[in-house]
């Protein structure tokens, strides 16, 4: 079960092809939320080619991670190395690190917002860059009429393409950016209104 | 030499016992009821055979079925482990009117100590110190006033049958005795069948230190040292060790040879213990004998070099012992915690269930006996012993760092285990100090978890594994588990609609 | 004490150095390769700092990268393990001019330790018998006939530089010498860079007996007992054990205290090993120094109960040996076995790959040191060592029936071990009875597998597993495994034509 | 993983209720061809309710087989109990038996036998009973013609249906039972020419 998802994974490890390759050609780009202790931490993450880019409240975290095996995870937080093991009991959710244990909820805070409208629907809405990368065309014109998930920009980081789509209907009132533009994770890039 | 031998028991000790058979060259027969038809003894054993109902009425303590297997096998010996039958005098005679060997003292020795007063009135006329009080029942509430007022108060009542803490009653002025006397009489009828009750001086937080012996039968009884076994959570040892840190040299020899009288005045034969209670001036005083191998043996091994199952084999088998008293030599220090499946987080409630991952701790200094595997169910009807884990060291100090860090190593998931509770227990400044005595774990329980001020560091960890995991989804999870999230799923569908994958070659390899 | 150790190795021995730090409480510092991510030591350390690409050179024995990770990472000192860096003397000085403390012995102790001809200029001088011959390299052919002739054939020519086997030629008659010398000098040449090469009486099937030393940096060395490593395959140990079992107490002594006064004469600190060749008269010759831990040091733990890598840390920490020689206490037997990934059935080969399945041994008498995980893989990389299984018993006898149990119990699947070798070795009527000698093995070896005439009733049992496992197809299968047949789903569908499903309630429930 | 497929498994385990049941609605029944040592056996292998039918060349075999985990097999045959494990290394396949090893084959002669005609298929064929069981229906009298897979008979066993089929295209030359006769496993049923 060592799938190689860690960032300094070598692109070519003689035993582990079939699987290097499912994960290389596995792309995925999530916000989650995060309660440990009643706090709440907003996660972005987002994994193509084995590597991952994370942002914890909006702050940039160099993240490499093995699956060791189902449950455990080897983990690289800068070079601190840490052993994570994910404990599911009728449905608690328990994480240990180290000897460390932190009972944990997760939840995808996008996918509530896709059911549910609200507050934050009114109003102007940024729109910010998931990850480090480079604007590679901008879509739309300042002042635009853009429907919910009409795509504004796209953002290119390791090799993939990201569009980045309107969150409502709206007026396009800023664009930030210019075609050719390098962007931090978390830069605004426009804003809708 | 025994050719087979069924082992009456089930789990780590049913494991223990038979990986001490095929050490030996000797088959093992291992009986199972309907819920341990996957349990390890029944993997590991040579023969299984099924007893019948998970209640162990029905299987585990059913003395005819188990001599059916006894006699359809051909076993010729039997062990009893301990719990279950192995104290049981009636097991221990019908065993041998059957003609198969039961490993352990004679069913009559076994009669002789397993009453509490019988075995204090045996320990009297040996001239064996124990706690000041009666040696037979009491007669009357006026009795039990005399004796009260003449060995002073605190004292103790105790059920003659006694075990577990049920009929004992702490009594701390005369005005308290007489409810507690009808209060300790009722409840030992209740429990054992037998409301008889006797009286004792109550030693406040004493240490609980106990002997190991072995005897054979030819008349040579030694003892093997003593264990600590002050660390008790409701008259239940969580945590022993060896030797104790208060016995020196001098202590040892003065309770081995007191021991090995008590057994000797009893007729002992086979592996035994002797438990004393021991006062804030190192006083020791008599308290029972346990006639069958103990939970906490792996101590007194390590310390040793020596194999107690390996050696109650032969000694059942009428071997001589090999070695004399003078040949026995201690060193370095052992450290035992008994990992239980029950909830540190709920009162230590029992916790049965699908084991989903294992992580086994190993490496120097390190014995692991373990009932338990991934994916194994741990039934709902049975002590929640599920294995031992005894660290070793040169000192206590390395005994205690060697075992911390196993138990960092050692991760159960799927059920919830007392492991955490080790962890407490050994970074504890008055455990570290040696500090113990039998009221030390019920403090430590009351107090609040010392509010460990989480490492900010870690709860970060924490959030981004659980972020990863939850990515991972289902693939990242033991067999039959549910991913972290239902949502986790749509994290991955929103990839096909918010991204598009530049058609880069190395990017589709 | 150090508050950091970087631990300059990988795998089995890189865990084990990593758990002596946990149980000291000193951060542990792990290096890896790129095909080194998943490793166990990079888990179970507390920082891990990826050192570059698989081959050694590039990574593991890269000295620039190493130390600037013990700058980065703040580490006050580096432990090499054994192998990769451990015994090279320029590491070991370029650590004390970083100001970082290697653990071992210094580096001029190393310089002088490393060439066989002059650690034999320095035994010579401290009167330390070895083999007679030269302890200078041969300049000339007619040098060495003169010797050979002085010291009796059969010779042995040996290189200097020597290790593993390389640059060793047996003569047994004048006749062979000229071609013998010129191949040994060309092949030590090749292998070491020097072809110097030096001249020995030959031991035919002599015993290979080592012994353990310590010695701190305030004078004090004491030796810890001997290990009998006699049992090679191509000059590579495979089983070691300890006690030697034709050492007694006196020969103990007289061995023990050669190798202090070699290890005196050398200046020797930290860990080290004498090694003596013993002829069938049981005299003993000085045959080299190992300067650094060994891979069979547990065996030495627990036969003496002492932990040699908390010692080598203590004493690199500048600590004075905590015990005399007088204190050390040798009990009971052990015994190692080296688990290395390679297939028995294709002369031995390295058989990288990953490890579908694992299940590990425990219980009694039973340390498991080992670098493996089940769902690792292991990389075609390095040094095929997966994890070393150590049995303790009171006795020879009873270590071997623990261990022989214990290899029972494991089992490695996905890729191919030499765990069968062991189970051969400790059943051969030879070995039970201590008839060891270098050649024992290749002789063993070399006769057929025994024609075990397989158990008819095991075969039966084999046939109805395969059939069973076939049944349930990959749902029995470890992840990533292929079913048994690819008609076994066949014989699923067949149900859905052959077979009618009653509806009778009970079944579908 | 320690699924319940023994036989003298209880039908209710707290547990593992949801695995039982999955285990108990299923039904297989094959016939495997096992070589070991050069040596070829003949095994017939049912299973429902998670209790095994075992056949062994013909001789009926007592089998109690828990999967503890992937690729360790818990059997008892008769009272003997064995850990049979399975080791898959490149395309072989080696089973542990305690701390033998055997080199096995697994073929499927049927599967085999449906796209090769052989020379069976010629001559007569016996019709025989793969379990012990009651004969329920008898679906031709003697002399019908059949085509090959017709169904000829139906055999009842552990609260399943059995429908032996006609191997090849002919004509019943003789029917040995009548419904409602208890038969034993490798019983011949009917003769097919």
């Amino acid at each position: 079960m060592s799938r190689p998802i860690g960032k300094s994974q070598p692109t070519k490890k003689p035993c582990d092809n079939a699987q290097s390759g499912y994960w290389q050609s596995t792309l995925v780009f999530v916000t989650y939320q995060i309660t440990i202790d009643g706090k709440k931490y907003r996660l972005d993450l987002t994994r193509s080619e084995g590597r991952w880019w994370c942002r914890l409240d909006g702050r940039e975290v160099e993240v490499d991670a093995v699956l060791a095996r189902p449950d455990v995870l080897s983990l690289r937080i800068g070079n601190l190395a840490y052993e994570v093991k994910c404990e599911r009991v009728a449905g608690d959710l328990h994480l240990w690190v180290g000897s460390e244990r932190f009972s944990t909820e997760v939840s995808d805070p996008r996918s509530l917002r896709g059911r549910i409208p609200t507050a934050d629907d009114h109003g102007p809405k940024k729109l910010t860059a998931p990850m480090p990368g480079k604007i590679v065309r901008v879509l739309v014109s300042q002042g635009t009429e853009v429907e919910a998930g009409a795509g504004v920009l796209v953002v290119e980081a390791m090799k993939m393409q990201n569009e980045i789509k309107s969150p409502k209907k709206g007026k396009i009132q800023k664009l930030l950016v210019s075609e050719g533009a390098a962007v931090n994770a978390g830069d605004v890039l426009a804003i809708v209104e | 030499m025994f050719k087979k031998i069924l082992i009456a028991n089930r789990g780590e000790i049913a494991v223990r016992v038979i990986r001490a058979c095929h050490e030996m060259g000797i088959s093992a027969v291992a009986v199972y009821s309907d819920v341990d038809r996957a349990s390890l003894h029944v993997r590991k054993a040579d023969e299984a055979y099924p007893i019948g109902a998970a209640a162990a009425s029905e299987s585990y303590l059913n003395i005819q079925k188990i001599l059916d297997v006894a006699s359809r096998s051909g076993a010729d010996a039997i062990h009893p482990g301990y719990g279950f039958l192995s104290e049981n005098a009636k097991f221990a005679r019908a065993c041998s009117e059957a003609g198969v060997k039961f490993i352990g003292p004679t069913a009559a020795t076994m009669e002789a100590m397993g009453s509490k007063t019988r075995a204090r009135q045996a320990m009297e006329r040996a001239g064996v110190a124990f706690v000041p009080g009666t040696s037979r029942g009491l007669e009357s509430f006026e009795q039990a006033e005399q004796v009260a007022s003449r060995i002073g108060y605190p004292v103790m009542l105790k059920a003659a049958a006694g075990g577990g803490g049920k009929g004992m009653r702490l009594v701390h002025a005369p005005g308290e005795l007489k409810s507690a006397l009808d209060g300790a009489r009722s409840e030992a009828e209740r429990s054992f069948g037998d409301s008889e009750v006797y009286i004792e001086k109550a030693i406040i937080n004493p240490r609980h230190i106990e002997m190991q012996l072995l005897a054979d039968e030819h008349g040579n009884t030694v003892y093997l040292g003593e264990r600590e076994c002050s660390l008790q959570r409701r008259h239940q040892k969580v945590i022993e060790e060896a030797p104790s840190p208060i016995v020196d040299a001098d202590m040892r020899k003065k309770m081995g040879e007191v021991a090995v009288r008590v057994a000797q005045a009893a007729g002992y034969t086979n592996a035994g213990t002797v438990e004393f209670l021991v006062d804030e001036e190192k006083s020791f005083y008599f308290l029972e004998m346990n006639t069958r191998l103990q939970v906490e043996h792996p101590v007194t091994e390590l310390i040793t070099g020596l194999d107690l199952v390996h050696l109650q084999i032969r000694i059942a088998a009428g071997e001589v012992l090999p070695f004399t008293q003078g040949e026995i030599l201690i060193r370095g220090h052992a450290i035992e915690c008994r990992i239980y499946a029950e909830d540190p987080d709920n009162n230590y409630f029992p916790s049965p269930g699908k084991i989903t991952l294992l992580l086994a701790p190993s490496g120097p200094g390190i014995r692991r006996d373990s009932g338990m595997y991934e994916g194994w169910s741990v039934p709902m009807d049975y002590d929640p012993l599920l294995a031992k884990l005894i660290g070793y060291g040169t000192t206590r100090d390395q005994a205690i760092g060697r075992l911390t860090r196993a138990l960092n190593e050692y991760f159960v998931g799927g059920i919830k285990t007392n492991i955490s509770l080790f962890r407490r227990i050994l970074s504890d400044p008055d455990f570290r100090t040696a500090k113990l005595d039998t009221g030390f774990l019920d403090r430590m329980l009351t107090r609040k978890t010392p509010a460990t001020p989480s490492d900010s560091r870690a709860v970060e960890v924490a959030v981004i594994a659980a972020g990863i995991f939850a990515v991972l989804g289902s693939s990242s999870a033991g067999a039959g588990e549910r991913p972290l999230t239902s949502e986790s799923t749509v994290g991955k569908q929103n990839v096909a609609s918010n991204w598009k994958i530049t058609a880069h070659k190395e990017a589709m390899r």
